[in-house]
């Protein structure tokens, strides 16, 4: 019963905080929507922490609550219970959620309080965390589903929620569709684990599936992960479809950072981890996510080299480091996976928040040529953004180290692993190290280029609190997952995350096999690789700062094509949309046209002609329908006694 | 069964009264006059106005009227078994399902006297 | 009604006796009100006729009686004279369902050659299980003839006269519907007979599963709900046209409310109506707040005693027990009487905004808390 | 000797066909009368014709149900007639004039 | 005769004259007051059948409340006898007439016919003798405290409701 409460809390206190902002949106302003919404949003927190506690309190083994609130449907065998269940894997998650979501929503209230529409926003926000935590709560994919797309949902709203620019609505459109374009293939996927296992339930399809991989490519259970995947791959901004996350941008920062950065675009990582025997089951697909997620952290961090906004840079990097996420589940590496999921919803978070609060200093400029020298300005910003910057390098000993490089090494070594995997890690790495260190000094570093009316100054406390808080957590969260390696050379550290989810993930079998020395070896290359990148990107742009341009004059082809995102986006306009809306033209124009509308005239008439016969009966006097009523009553009856 | 006692009290009274009236209209001497038979305006002769205006608040009252009687009739049954409910253990759930009566109950009059309709002037 | 001829008879007898009951505390009331109004005022009044112009009453009637019979022009005949009869009707019905006594037990006798009896008689026309619903019920009936004479007349006086009338009744009825909520509640019964029996001996009740008792207090209602009683009675003020809540005679207005076009014995009748209703409001203030029919500190069986030492045993003891009991019933309603008559004397009338402000905006929400608070107490005290 | 049973052995069927004869005019009101108020008054009396068979239905087969189905027939015969008599002030007011002819605006 | 049966025969009688009254008389007051009438023959009939709780609420709700407002309402609009009372048109006033007589036969038929199967082959005699009101009050409170909750709300509507539509002015239509 306890239990049932508190998630029912967690669950529903961002509902209420909706209900209560959204239905009285006009009335409120932002300080008291944006308390109502934090309020919501920290008692979901303070919830989510109890339950962590009442989970800590349970023996190891049986670490799970599971309520069930009502029987939502139920059809021939499908039988769906509105039941969620916690278990170390998404309790981590709740925990991101509503802490990140909390510290988001606290800055929101500073960020957003001259905007009029404040209380929707806030409002859309609440909405936005109860959607996440039914989507991750959920013990079955309907349910899931049902936060997956209410998450879709408010992602849109929050990306067009300044729908009066018209790109921004566009871009709002975008996200929606191309996310329409994954959810389509995940109920696919859906169905087809349906019709494999009978069930949609999470435990009961992992206890389900079988011992032995499939390596058919044609098997039920591979199409159907496949599809998941490609869901997946909608939701999570992963090649092909990663397309929409840089536009989202246009949304308010705090959304970019809570739903585009820590939380939603990491829902696809999140389901694959969910139903890792699944996917272990089927290699094919295992492969398949691996090449895809280091393609993708390889081709958005290049195009990061190239961007000139703030925030493009950190979308590209946003879909890079997912890209990472999706190598590391797609070689097994789940715990890393989480873990890079982790560390990379705080860091994320706090650099969109710094680039929030940069922006919010600069008067919603965007571009950083028109930035830097920020640092004697803006101390705390700075100084929080720096703490991400390492954290995202891989600098050790910062949280984004740890979870990166066990990335790389698993990727490397875990038997579903290849070398050409880690290089296409370790090259993304390197880029990131590169581009972070431009956009690091571009924005803070060196020169000012801030226009003369432009006065930058620090952002108030409400702003720099979550920064705080959020740096430190970028600082030290690494440590909940040591590697074996570094942990054996401090004196046997353990690494707390991979035990807490030794319920939910199995650890890669090979894992103890491993050399050390090539472990050794990979770590090095990879960080001083990195920090060579970032040193010669200090150099390039702090330095020399004409370095950068005369190097693009060079190699200007290329430059072009990264600049202007490989053409993706033209591609898709060229090969899919474009055909795409001139079919629909004409089969408007043929179908329902010429065919559909002319056929409902025709009925229309019909009913027209039959209407005007009929109309005489409803001449408007009460007395006449009563009589009506009276002679059916009268046949009524007679047809019951006469029969 | 009281009813026989009702009906013929009631009778009797009804006979009574028309006895009485009966009596009183034979006893009394009568002289005619026709303006005494004019409806009684203070004095001033009678003024034939059609329409007379009537305000429309006797209805709104004998509407409210009949509501609330209701709800109130409601709470009837309620008060009796109130004390039985309570011995048997579920006092505070039929208190509880009375009071979200009440609420309404109370919400409506206090719609009532905010829209103004309880105003006379 | 009974099982045989004997027990018929009397039963009807006794409804009779108690309409004539009421119809004879007419003139007794005018005659009190008339000089007490002198005594409030410092006047005689009627002290003329009879000793102390107790006689007045009997020459008033004659002269009632003695009016010329007269039909406005305008008026509905039909209702016009059908509206004084049925005000009569609604006051004797209440007032016949009121136990104004304890019943009487005849011995089994020998009469026209035959065993009768026994035989329980009780003090009252009819015993009603529903009493409170019942005398609610046809109390609400009196609207009826005020619409009807006001309309009937066919003057726009009386016809406002008797939609303020009525509108004031049907308003003050809801205050006066909530306030016995709380009696019901306390009671767990609509039945009078019941009621009053709960309100024999000492002051005692149940708080939290102690027994609480009083030495010296009777166990009567006004204890348990005294905001109860008084809303009761302001209400029922209101609800029989009484000062200072008479706004249908409001001379000044009105002229005279619905009945000015009433005259001789037709107003007499509207009389009795009106104070009929103060009747029953007094006899229900008693049987509700103030014991019925019970002594205070007296119990019913020492009564008993007294008269078999009296009479002997017996039918004569149980009526002699009935006839004190009786007398002790009129001195209630005697008192409440007074002050029916002392308010009206001594208080201003309102005027007919302050007067639906204060039935609908203050009278009923304060019944409404009175509710509420007794089911909470009662809550917190029974469980 | 003419069986008096019908007469003196007074049964369900009895208040049966008083209730049936009481709605039966109350039905007949409703479609002959013009005047609207009236309509109102025909449908109560419909009402209670029904309400006669709840509670006689309740008496003859011992369940309570009946007359809690008469106590709520009654609450929603007095909400019917409160907002019919509000509505019928509202065109009083317009028109002057109760007839149900003058009601006939949603003809089709 | 029992006084049952003689109650029940002279109630009926006085329900049915008042109730045909309500139909026939032309001036509407009257046929308002036979109709108080009626609901006060009706509250009779419920006593019995012992509902007495029932008839206390019939004579304090129709008889107290209802009628008084059709009463009311007929005087504040000053109806005298209608020239014209009851509506016209030969087809229909035949198909009107027609339907009622039929309905009447058609449910006094259907009484007739299942008379045996309306209540089973034992009767039951209903204990609803003393504490009828009390076992009213517990069924409603506990099986139908949901229908209980949902009238507070519809009275509440309606409370608002009528007095919004008693005071506006009158709807959107022109004048005729």
């Amino acid at each position: 019963m306890s239990h049932q409460l508190l998630i029912s809390t967690l669950i529903l206190s961002p509902l209420i905080g909706f209900l209560i902002n959204g239905l009285r949106y006009k009335r409120h302003s932002a300080n008291v929507a944006g308390g109502v919404a934090t309020a919501a949003a920290a008692i979901s927190f303070l919830s989510a922490i109890l339950i962590f506690m009442e989970l800590l309190a349970m023996p190891k083994e049986g670490r799970q609550i599971a309520v069930n609130f009502f029987e939502w449907m139920t059809v021939a065998s499908l039988k769906i219970n509105m039941g969620f269940l916690v278990d170390p894997l998404n309790v981590i998650m709740i925990l991101i959620i509503t802490g990140v979501g909390s510290l988001i929503h606290l800055f929101s209230v500073s960020y957003m309080h001259h905007d009029e529409g404040a209380a929707k926003y806030f409002a859309y926000l609440n909405l936005f965390l109860f959607n996440m935590l039914v989507l991750v709560l959920g013990d079955n994919l309907l349910v899931m589903f049902v936060g997956w797309e209410g998450v879709g949902l408010c992602s849109y709203l929050l990306i067009g929620f300044w729908f009066k620019d018209s790109d921004k609505a566009a871009a709002g459109m975008k996200a929606f569709v191309t996310n329409r374009v994954g959810d389509a293939a995940f109920l696919l996927g859906m169905f087809l684990l349906f019709v494999s296992f009978g069930t949609l339930n999470f435990q009961e399809i992992n206890n389900m599936v079988p011992a032995d991989p499939t390596f058919s490519w044609l098997s039920p259970l591979t199409l159907g992960t496949l599809f998941l995947f490609i869901g997946a791959t909608g939701k999570s901004a992963q090649i092909p479809l990663y397309v929409w996350l840089p536009d989202a941008m246009a949304g308010p920062t705090p959304v970019s950072a809570l739903i585009h950065a820590a939380t939603m675009v990491t829902a696809g990582v999140y389901m694959i981890i969910r139903l890792n025997p699944l996917f272990l089951h089927t290699p094919n697909t295992m492969l398949v996510i691996a090449i895809i997620g280091g393609l993708t952290a390889v081709m958005a961090a290049s195009i990061g080299l190239t961007q000139w906004d703030i925030k493009k840079v950190l979308a590209y990097s946003t879909v890079s480091q997912l890209g990472y996420m999706f190598l590391a589940v797609g070689v097994g590496a789940f715990t890393a996976g989480l873990f890079h999921l982790m560390t990379h919803a705080f860091f994320k978070a706090l650099m969109f928040l710094g680039s929030g609060s940069v922006i919010h200093a600069m008067h919603e400029e965007q571009d950083i040529r028109k930035m830097g020298g920020l640092k004697k300005h803006m101390p705390i910003t700075h100084f929080t953004f720096l703490i991400g910057w390492l954290a995202i390098i891989g600098m050790p000993p910062f949280s984004g180290f740890f979870s990166k490089d066990e990335i790389l090494w698993l990727s490397f070594h875990s038997p579903l692993g290849h070398p050409a995997l880690w290089a296409l890690g370790a090259v993304g790495a390197v880029m990131t190290a590169f581009y972070m260190t431009r956009l690091m000094a571009l924005t803070f570093w060196g020169k000012s280029r801030v226009p003369q009316d432009v006065h930058p100054h620090e952002s108030p406390a409400l702003m720099t609190i979550p920064l705080i808080v959020l740096a430190i957590l970028s600082a030290f969260a690494g440590w909940l997952g040591v590697p074996h390696v570094i942990g054996a050379a401090l004196g046997h550290l353990p690494n707390i995350l991979a035990e807490f989810l030794s319920l939910n993930i199995k650890p890669i079998p090979n894992l103890a096999e491993a050399n050390v020395t090539t472990e050794i070896i990979l770590m090095s290359v990879s960080v001083g690789f990195a920090l060579i990148s970032a040193a010669l990107a200090y150099h390039m742009y702090v330095r020399n700062p004409e370095l950068p341009g005369k190097f693009t004059e060079k190699v200007k082809g290329l430059h072009n094509f990264v600049y202007n995102k490989y053409f993706v986006d033209e591609a898709y306009e060229g090969s899919i949309i474009q055909p795409l809306v001139q079919t629909s033209k004409s089969i408007w124009f043929y179908v329902d046209v010429n065919f559909i509308d002319k056929a409902t005239y025709w009925i229309s008439d019909i009913i027209k002609g039959g209407g005007s016969l009929v109309r005489s009966l409803q001449n408007g006097n009460l007395q006449t329908y009563a009589m009506y009523v009276a002679i059916g009553l009268v046949m009524t009856l007679t047809f019951i006694l006469v029969r | 069964m009281p009813l026989g006692g009702i009906l013929f009290i009631t009778i009797f009274v009804i006979v009574f009264g028309c006895i009485l009236l009966l009596l009183a209209s034979k006893l009394g001497r009568r002289v005619y006059d026709p303006v005494k038979f004019q409806t009684y305006e203070c004095g001033i002769p009678v003024q034939e106005k059609k329409d007379t205006k009537i305000s429309v608040k006797f209805y709104l009252t004998a509407i409210l009227f009949i509501i609330f009687d209701i709800e109130i009739i409601f709470m009837y049954p309620w008060a009796t078994t109130f004390k039985d409910f309570i011995l048997s253990g579920q006092g505070l759930y039929v208190f509880v399902s009375m009071m979200v009566f009440i609420g309404v109950f109370v919400y409506g009059l206090f719609w009532e006297v905010k829209s103004k309709a309880l105003e006379w002037d | 009604m009974g099982t045989d001829v004997f027990q018929i008879a009397v039963n009807c007898i006794k409804l009779v006796i108690v309409f004539l009951l009421m119809v004879q505390a007419v003139p007794l009331l005018v005659w009190l009100e008339r000089r007490g109004s002198a005594f409030i005022q410092n006047r005689f009044g009627p002290n003329r006729v009879g000793p102390l112009g107790l006689l007045q009453l009997l020459a008033d009637a004659v002269k009632f009686l003695f009016k010329e019979e007269f039909v406005p022009a305008n008026a509905v005949k039909f209702l016009y004279y059908a509206a004084p009869v049925a005000a009569l009707v609604p006051a004797t019905l209440a007032f016949a369902a009121i136990p104004l006594s304890t019943p009487v037990s005849v011995d089994a006798f020998e009469m026209f050659g035959q065993t009768w009896g026994p035989y329980t008689f009780l003090w009252q026309g009819y015993e009603i299980n529903v009493g409170i619903v019942y005398v609610l019920g046809v109390s609400s009936l009196a609207a009826y003839s005020i619409l009807m004479a006001g309309w009937g007349s066919g003057n726009k006086f009386s016809l406002m006269g008797a939609l303020r009338a009525s509108s004031q009744i049907i308003s003050y009825e809801l205050a006066l519907g909530l306030s016995i909520v709380g009696v019901i509640m306390m009671y767990g019964t609509f039945n009078l007979t019941e009621m009053i029996a709960q309100q024999q001996g000492t002051l005692s009740f149940q708080f939290l599963g102690h027994t609480i008792t009083s030495s010296w207090l009777p166990n009567w209602g006004i204890f348990y709900q005294p905001l109860g009683a008084l809303i009761f009675f302001a209400a029922t003020f209101a609800e029989s046209n009484r000062l200072p809540f008479d706004l249908a005679e409001g001379e000044a207005e009105l002229v005279a409310g619905f009945h000015v076009e009433y005259g001789g014995f037709k107003m007499l009748l509207f009389f009795i109506g009106e104070y009929g209703h103060m009747l029953v409001a007094s006899a229900l203030m008693a049987t509700f707040f103030f014991g019925g029919w019970g002594i205070p500190f007296v119990g019913v069986a020492e009564v008993q005693a007294w008269a078999a030492t009296v009479v002997g045993a017996g039918t004569s003891a149980s009526l002699l027990t009935g006839l004190v009991h009786f007398m002790v019933f009129t001195l209630k309603l005697a008192i409440f009487l007074w002050i029916f008559i002392h308010v009206r004397w001594t208080l201003p009338r309102f005027r007919y905004d302050q007067l639906m402000e204060l039935g609908w905006k203050t009278m009923l929400p304060w019944a409404l808390f009175n509710t509420v608070l007794t089911s909470i107490i009662f809550l917190i005290a029974h469980s | 000797m003419l069986n008096t049973d019908i007469f003196t052995q007074i049964g369900l069927n009895h208040y049966l066909f008083l209730s049936a004869i009481l709605f039966v005019i109350g039905m007949a009101g409703v479609l002959l009368r013009r005047n609207a108020i009236v309509l109102l008054m025909s449908i109560e009396l419909m009402l209670n014709a029904v309400n006669i068979s709840f509670v006689a239905f309740s008496k003859y087969s011992g369940k309570m149900e009946g007359q809690i189905m008469v106590f709520f027939v009654m609450t929603i015969a007095a909400a019917e007639a409160a907002v019919g008599l509000a509505l019928a002030v509202t065109i009083f007011k317009r028109f002057r004039e109760v007839n149900i002819r003058f009601f006939e605006h949603l003809k089709g | 005769m029992n006084p049952e049966a003689f109650l029940f025969w002279f109630l009926s009688i006085v329900t049915v004259s008042a109730g045909l009254a309500v139909v026939l008389l032309t001036n509407p007051i009257y046929a308002a007051l036979s109709l108080a009438m009626t609901m006060v023959g009706v509250a009779a009939v419920f006593v019995t059948l012992n509902a007495y709780f029932l008839a206390g609420v019939q004579l304090i709700v129709y008889a107290g409340a209802v009628m008084v407002l059709f009463v009311m309402v007929l005087m504040l609009f000053d109806l005298k006898a209608e020239i014209q009372a009851f509506s016209r048109g030969n087809l229909s006033g035949f198909l009107k007439i027609g339907s009622v007589a039929m309905l009447g036969g058609l449910i006094i038929g259907a009484i007739v016919m299942s008379s045996n199967s309306l209540l089973g082959n034992n009767l039951p005699d209903l204990v609803v003798e003393a504490d009828g009101s009390k076992q009213l009050g517990k069924l409603l409170f506990s099986k139908y405290l949901f229908g209980f909750e949902a009238l507070g709300v519809l009275l509440m509507v309606v409370a608002v409701g009528a007095v919004a539509l008693a005071r506006s002015k009158g709807g959107t239509h022109a004048k005729h």
